[in-house]
């Protein structure tokens, strides 16, 4: 008997997983696998302090692309290579590849991936006569917003995250940023916060949620929004693709006929305005279990999957945005109406260029250094903190700019040792 | 200052009938003691009287006013209750301004009527002490002056003294006797200590199971006893009570002598059986073979001025006599018992008294 | 009857209603979380809240089915119970130590050990890692026990410091005069006398261990994972969760609760840590 | 003679804290496995001046002040309330203990989503109800609203300890009191309180250990925002331990936190005097 | 049972002496009563004595063996504690089977000694009952049944009967005067109350603060007091103390009055200030100046049998006399006191005794 310990977050794709991989099971008798299900936060801080300290605990984990290629390079992971022929590593996205890789070494197969998208109700725009154009700028999103929202009726025009994280509303900021033209860090590490594309886009953020956002946006994420959406208090909505299924869903959504899709908003530029995460499995380069871990991970991020998907919960519920096979499937494309406007958020995400200015960092909404989880998460409780009007926009992205500057330094970012 | 009705007073717990038909009057400047075994109700009327329990039924009349129905702030009585129930956390001043300061009454009223107090029971150096760090017989005195300084209508004392051990609370006695006679207060005192009983009241209410056994003067009590229940009440060691037949003009003991019965005896039928009682004062020891009674010397307890001899007498029971202090007797000998003619109680076969000795 | 009874009846009254009312406020979260949990998500989430709907059993069903929830009960009924049980163990003979044989630092030991307590786990969790990892115990049963006895300590102590410190000296005393040995002085007497106090311990520490979250999430994958885990596993996923949520809240809560309800009496006579005579 | 026992104790609570002391003197990021070195004070500087540092320890303070004060004030009154036998008063008291029984987490799960949630929340429907608009209870109130869940869990231990301490009152002392002419609320301010002294101080006691080191209830719902509004001590501590794997700071955060609990400590006692070791 | 041999003991607690230097000597079958003012040292005494504290010098001797570094539980001796210290979470028949429990005796003889213990102290119905379930008499009996059960070869009683009321205190005193006849044991009982002391004792040992003031037989310490400690400690009332100065052949009381002086009282110099010492029994009441002394009667406590009339004599303090029940003397009358010749004691002017009045 093999035991493998799989760590994995709370979604509903990597539940669909663990209520699949009874099938697994049953094919492979002498493998049992016990899972460690947490949310999202929770997770990645335990599956850091197991990792980091060699602590062998897990033989599965299931990370992000902002782990993969750092963990990877600190050969916390196990390098993915000579996989089968049946696997069909080119039919994974070159974007999604390249964010799981070091120097095109692979250290993660993706089980799906996300871009961000606007998200809008097509019978609230009927009945506004509006129209919502396939790429909004984010200036005629708040003229629609401010047009939408109506809190009297339950209807707010735009909800957005606005919950400290940098995962859940630095995720937002970051590509509302790339959009207005700003990036994290010039070339040589200097954080640009205090930057005048900065200051403009968050207080555009910061004063289009405000007046039209649902009360306390500053404590929604994902989840909550999702919930608003789905509870049809929204307008428009920003957010990840994968939300597409959910909003749909008949089981879970009240408008799930009445949900149109369009690409996330640019503003000066498209560049960078729209996100690329990725969840993937890896295999922990302390797991002693190596084999049995690489033959699960290679099944539950199979083509064949995806099909088990598709004939257990219908199709349009295919692990998304991995595979360009998925959407070369005439069926799934007809089912999903989200579908084509998710491909091409992903196909245009490039985490190699997230800004027009040149950066030194990989990643659209983040970039892989170990420090930006720190910086990114102080950044998003002071920008939670103004959005709650706590704090004025300004102040806070000044003060922002020191404590970055000072974490960086901390790290060694300038010095010269 | 106050005096106080009792009328058909009863009180029951759920089904438990505690106070059966009680009627009292307590005199103005009077020193009223309730007396009774434990659990006869005692504690139950001070407190029906205090106002701390609903009467079932019945009324108490305070001056000839009815307070059946006022909540015990409104009654203007004090107690002292047996745990002295002093505010802990307060010093003594305090505890014994505490009533006069709710009632708003003028700090230096309030100030001279509790230096007055203190003076009296001497309290004045503990004034700014806790409960905690005074002796038993100064929580005493404290809650005492608590009662004192309200100037209450009738002062109610719940077994005041039983916390104290026998030196103190002779002390105490005396210190509560000579209040009485400084304040002329009408005073209610609870307890089941005969002493005390005998030393302080102007009038005794025996009580048992709920009913007045009787109620008169401490002399009266313990002299002229209506019933066996009292007469063994009263007084240590307790009388003695003796079977015995009345056959004409002599009483037959039912270990076989004969002693003349007292002339007022009333006669009844021949053959009556009636008890007599006798206390340990009322007899003294003769030679063997020379007393009223012969016995064997069971125990002597000598307490340095008085000795009491416990006597076994065959089929008739066992006898206390009292001596002098230095008595000559020995443990186990035989010894005779004199019995004074007509110096003993009588009791009918229902234990009511028929007849006392006459005093000389 | 009397104008007084009546006042006092109906002051009674009040006072029973606003108990009432105050006991159901207090207890209206956790009644809610109940009701929740036998929504759809729909249901749960829609506003106005549904008062009256047709209770499912749904998302128990599927928590049964997503998690061995029997295998997380038993861990956490392992872990706080022997938590408990090591702790006592430990605290009975300092506590006796501290009472019965009490020196200059007594008080300074105890307050030192309370203020242990205030360490914050997160600021010692790397630490505790390694030495577990070194261990080999990560993900065991035991230390998770030993971690919780540890937290528990301090408080378990003084509670039965100040439980022994109110027993009168007298028996122990006697107990010495027949002819006691020290353990069975502490055994035959001592412990048997202090049972109510030990008791209340105990529930406490059950009830704390029970509730313990931080260290459980982060010492545990799958072997010796307590309710607490899984409700993390339950916590903020993506879509709507409520009703699940408080599905696994009530199966996590239900045992300690009811033990808790259960043993009411007890802590309310036995939660005193010597402030009552 | 101290007991083996207590050695034991003290062997046993001291490996942490050494542990601690020694990782606060190092430079060790979890993320940097190579770069491991002394440092000396330098932990506890980057410490001092994180930005957050002082609104942490204001509103540490803050929280643990305002929820003592709740739990104090409503558990005396509570407790109060329902001393009195009446119909249902076992119930009552079981339904009072019941938060102490819920996990952190679950309770601030529940309250944040079922009770305090501004647009599908209970209490958003009873404004909507009484025709008031819906507070945004963690963006307008986040303090608060954390107060207000952790005085909820803590309100029952209060509540427990006050009706086990009312239980051995002296009920002569309160007949004295109202045969002395005292009211209701005169027994109450000048007996019950006074008898209540160390109740209340074993309360203010216990409670202060748990309070400053709440961190599941913030960590659930807000996340120490929005701002630094609810980051505590332990919850800054946390952003340094498991946000930056900065082992060293946070074990200098962790040592600071000690350290003030200490300083709450002897102003606690020195507030309610020595009524906790001494009988 | 065994003999008891006490030399030069001491107890310090910190720098605070407490017993200072005892030496004493308890005779197989003695009943030895300590006796004295709360606080002289009593408890610690027996406590050395059961060893539940260390000695600090000095000597204790079980039948000739030294037993002073011995634990409590290898020196074979029971203690009935003030408090009874019953274990609480056990039966009565638990409590009494416990030593012999932990000495692994037979459980049947183990039965058949707390079956014969229990007959003795009429426990046989309670056995079954936990402590919580008795009255106090009923526990105070628990707790010398276990002593009893034990064999001991000392029984140590620390104010076994303080905790009881009046009258059970009466009866249990009984008893253990009782038990001690029956089982002819060496027992040392400590009280502060001299009617126990002085009713139970073979030998009573009277303390003041650490030290030995007098030791004997009741009579003897009643009679015969060393010094006016023990003579005011003994008696109720008081003994009541008149200062004089001696003149030849008279004493001159300070109120100007002169008595003829025992022939048998030493003379020493002329005009030496005494103090003369007399008991209320040894006083009687007279007609208003026609008594020895005279002054006015302050209370009068009737007890039923006898009465007590407290005087003040002007220049001489307060006087108590002893009469009888039915005494006729009013409050605030005058009255005079009669004194009999050699019917009193005298002590020298640093208390200690120098003249004891004959037995007669
Ligand atoms: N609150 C109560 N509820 C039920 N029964 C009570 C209550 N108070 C007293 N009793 C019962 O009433 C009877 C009389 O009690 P009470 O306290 O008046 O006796 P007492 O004469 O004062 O006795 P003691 O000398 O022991 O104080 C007892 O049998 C007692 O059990
Ligand atoms: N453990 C102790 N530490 C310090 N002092 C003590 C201790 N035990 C007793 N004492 C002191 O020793 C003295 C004698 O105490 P002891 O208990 O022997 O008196 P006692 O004669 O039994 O008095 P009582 O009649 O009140 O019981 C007292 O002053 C007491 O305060
Ligand atoms: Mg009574
Ligand atoms: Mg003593």
């Amino acid at each position: 008997q093999t035991f493998l310990t799989i760590g994995t977050v709370n979604n509903g794709d990597m539940v669909r997983m663990q209520l699949l991989a009874k099938e697994y099971e049953a094919k492979h008798p002498d493998v049992r696998l016990n899972w460690v299900v947490l949310d999202e936060n929770t997770l990645r801080q335990r599956l850091t302090t197991d990792i980091t300290t060699n602590g062998g605990q897990f033989d599965v984990i299931t990370i992000g692309a902002y782990e993969a290629p750092m963990w990877g390079r600190q050969n916390w992971l196990t390098e993915l290579k000579n996989l089968p022929a049946s696997y069909g590593v080119d039919d994974l996205m070159p974007n999604v590849r390249k964010q799981l890789s070091v120097d095109g070494r692979l250290y993660a197969v993706p089980f799906y991936s996300e871009g961000s998208i606007t998200y809008y109700r097509t019978d609230l725009f009927a009945a506004k006569q509006l129209t919502m154009p396939e790429e909004p700028t984010w200036e005629q999103i708040r003229g629609f917003a401010e047009k939408l929202h109506d809190p009297s009726r339950g209807i707010y025009g735009i909800c957005l995250r606005g919950k400290a994280g940098w995962g859940e509303n630095m995720a937002l900021v970051t590509t509302m940023v790339n959009a207005f033209g700003g990036r994290w860090f010039d070339e040589r590490w200097e954080p640009e916060i205090d930057s005048p594309e900065w200051h403009k886009a968050v207080n555009f953020y910061v004063d289009m949620l405000s007046k039209f956002g649902p009360p306390g946006p500053s404590s929604n994420g994902f989840n909550e929004n999702l919930a608003l959406f789905n509870a049809g208090k929204c307008g428009m909505w920003v957010d990840a693709s994968v939300a597409g299924a959910f909003v749909t869903d008949r089981t879970q959504s009240q408008v799930p006929d009445k949900a149109g899709f369009a690409k996330a908003p640019r503003q000066v530029t498209a560049k960078g305005s729209s996100w690329l995460w990725t969840w993937a499995l890896a295999i922990p380069a302390s797991s002693r279990k190596q084999e049995a871990a690489l033959d699960f991970i290679l099944w539950a991020t199979s083509q064949e999957y995806g099909g088990l998907v598709a004939q257990r919960y219908g199709i349009s519920a295919m692990p998304p945005g991995t595979r360009l096979s998925t959407y070369a499937n005439q069926a799934y494309l007809e089912a999903t109406p989200f579908a084509k406007v998710t491909q091409e958020a992903i196909l245009t995400a490039d985490p190699t260029s997230p800004s027009i200015k040149p950066v030194p960092y990989v990643g659209v909404q983040f970039a892989t250094i170990p420090e930006f989880q720190a910086v990114a998460s102080l950044v998003g409780r002071q920008i939670s903190g103004a959005l709650a009007g706590n704090t004025q926009v300004d102040k806070i992205l000044h003060t922002s700019q020191g404590a970055v500057r000072r974490t960086m330094k901390r790290a060694g970012y300038y010095d010269p040792k | 200052m106050a005096t106080l009705d009792i009328r058909s007073l009863t009180k029951s717990f759920g089904d438990t009938r505690v106070i059966k038909g009680v009627d009292l009057r307590v005199e103005d400047h009077e020193f009223c003691v309730f007396l009774g075994p434990s659990g006869c109700g005692k504690s139950t009327l001070l407190r029906l009287i205090a106002g701390l329990e609903d009467a079932t039924t019945g009324e108490i009349l305070l001056d000839g006013k009815p307070i059946t129905d006022l909540p015990p702030a409104r009654r203007n009585l004090a107690m002292v209750f047996q745990s002295y129930a002093l505010y802990p956390h307060m010093t003594v001043r305090q505890n014994m301004s505490f009533a006069l300061d709710l009632a708003k009454v003028e700090p230096s009223v309030i100030e001279e009527k509790v230096q007055r107090t203190a003076r009296i029971l001497e309290l004045e150096p503990l004034l700014d002490r806790k409960p905690a760090a005074l002796s038993g017989g100064q929580r005493q005195r404290v809650a005492i002056g608590r009662a004192i300084v309200r100037e209450p209508r009738i002062f109610l004392f719940d077994e005041p003294l039983s916390n104290l051990d026998a030196s103190l609370r002779a002390q105490m006695r005396l210190e509560i006797a000579r209040l009485h006679q400084e304040f002329k207060a009408t005073m209610i005192y609870v307890t089941h200590d005969q002493v005390e009983a005998m030393t302080l009241a102007n009038k005794v209410v025996l009580f048992n199971g709920g009913n007045i056994e009787q109620q008169g003067s401490p002399q009266e009590l313990y002299h002229r006893p209506v019933n066996r229940f009292v007469a063994a009440f009263l007084g240590t060691p307790q009388m003695a009570f003796l079977e015995a037949t009345q056959q004409g003009n002599a009483l037959v003991l039912a270990s076989g002598q004969s002693i003349p019965a007292p002339a007022s005896l009333p006669a009844g039928q021949p053959g009556r059986r009636v008890t007599i009682g006798v206390r340990p004062e009322q007899l003294s020891l003769a030679p063997a073979s020379q007393g009223t009674l012969e016995g064997r010397i069971d125990v002597i307890e000598r307490l340095g001025s008085d000795a009491y001899v416990y006597l076994n007498v065959p089929n008739l029971g066992r006898l206390t006599v009292r001596g002098p202090g230095d008595l000559a007797a020995t443990q186990g000998a035989a010894a005779g018992v004199q019995l004074q003619p007509n110096g003993f109680h009588v009791f009918d076969a229902d234990g009511v008294a028929i007849y006392h000795p006459q005093p000389a | 009857m009397s104008k007084q009874k009546q006042r006092r009846r109906t002051l009674e009254t009040l006072r029973a209603v606003a108990s009432w009312l105050v006991a159901l406020i207090i207890f209206f979260p956790i009644l809610w979380m109940m009701l929740t949990s036998f929504k759809t998500e729909l249901g749960a989430f829609s506003m106005p809240p549904e008062f009256l709907f047709t209770p499912t059993l749904e998302n128990y069903r599927e928590i049964m089915e997503r998690s061995d929830y029997m295998h997380f009960a038993w861990n956490s009924l392992l872990t706080s119970g022997g938590s408990t049980i090591l702790g006592m163990l430990v605290a009975v003979p300092a506590a006796y130590g501290f009472a019965f044989h009490p020196s200059l630092r007594t008080r300074g030991t105890l307050m030192w050990m309370l203020s242990t307590k205030m360490l914050p786990g997160v600021g010692v969790l790397v630490p505790i890692y390694l030495i577990a990892r070194n261990l080999g115990l990560l993900d065991s049963r035991i230390l998770l026990i030993v971690i919780f006895a540890l937290i528990n300590l301090p408080i378990m102590v003084w509670m039965i410091y100040t439980y022994f410190r109110d027993i009168p000296r007298d028996i122990l005393e006697a107990a010495r005069m027949d002819g006691a040995t020290t353990f069975q002085e502490i055994r035959r007497v001592l412990l048997p006398v202090s049972r109510g106090g030990l008791a209340s311990t105990a529930l406490l520490a059950l009830i704390l261990s029970w509730n313990e979250a931080f260290w459980s999430l982060n010492l545990t994958t799958t072997n010796a994972a307590p309710l607490s885990a899984l409700v993390a596993s339950f916590a903020s996923p993506e879509g709507l969760f409520w009703a699940k949520l408080s599905a696994v809240s009530t199966l996590a809560c239900a045992p300690i609760l009811v033990l808790g309800w259960g043993s009411q009496k007890q802590l309310v006579r036995g939660l005193t840590f010597g402030a009552v005579k | 003679m101290v007991s083996p026992a207590v050695l034991m104790l003290f062997v046993w609570m001291i490996v942490p804290l050494a542990m601690t002391v020694y990782f606060s003197t190092q430079y060790y990021n979890l993320l940097y496995p190579g770069k491991t070195s002394f440092v000396g004070l330098e932990n506890f500087a980057y410490f001092f001046t994180y930005p957050s540092f002082l609104t942490s320890v204001v509103n540490t303070l803050l929280l643990v002040g305002s929820v003592l004060a709740i739990t104090v004030v409503f558990g005396v009154l509570i407790s109060v309330l329902v001393d009195a036998p009446f119909r249902g008063q076992g119930i009552v008291r079981m339904l009072l203990i019941s938060p102490f029984f819920i996990m952190p987490t679950v309770s601030a799960l529940v309250w944040k989503n079922l009770l305090m949630n501004p647009v599908s929340g209970f209490f958003a429907w009873l404004s909507i109800s009484l025709g008031m608009t819906p507070v945004n209870w963690f963006s307008d109130w986040p303090l608060l609203s954390i107060i207000l869940i952790v005085a909820w869990e803590w309100l029952p231990f209060a509540v427990l300890i006050f009706i086990t301490a009312l239980q051995s009152m002296n009920q002569e002392q309160k007949e004295a009191a109202q045969m002395d002419g005292a009211n209701a609320l005169a027994v109450f301010r000048y007996l019950t309180l006074p008898h209540l002294a160390r109740p209340i101080a074993v309360v203010v006691m216990v409670e202060s250990i748990f309070l400053l080191n709440i961190f599941a209830e913030i960590f659930t719902t807000t996340s120490g925002g929005p701002g630094d509004a609810t980051t505590n001590l332990p919850f800054l501590i946390f952003t340094q331990a498991l946000l930056e794997f900065d082992v060293g700071a946070a074990s200098a955060g962790g040592l600071v936190a000690v350290v003030l609990a200490n300083v709450v400590a002897y102003f606690l006692i020195r507030l309610i005097g020595k009524s906790l070791t001494e009988a």
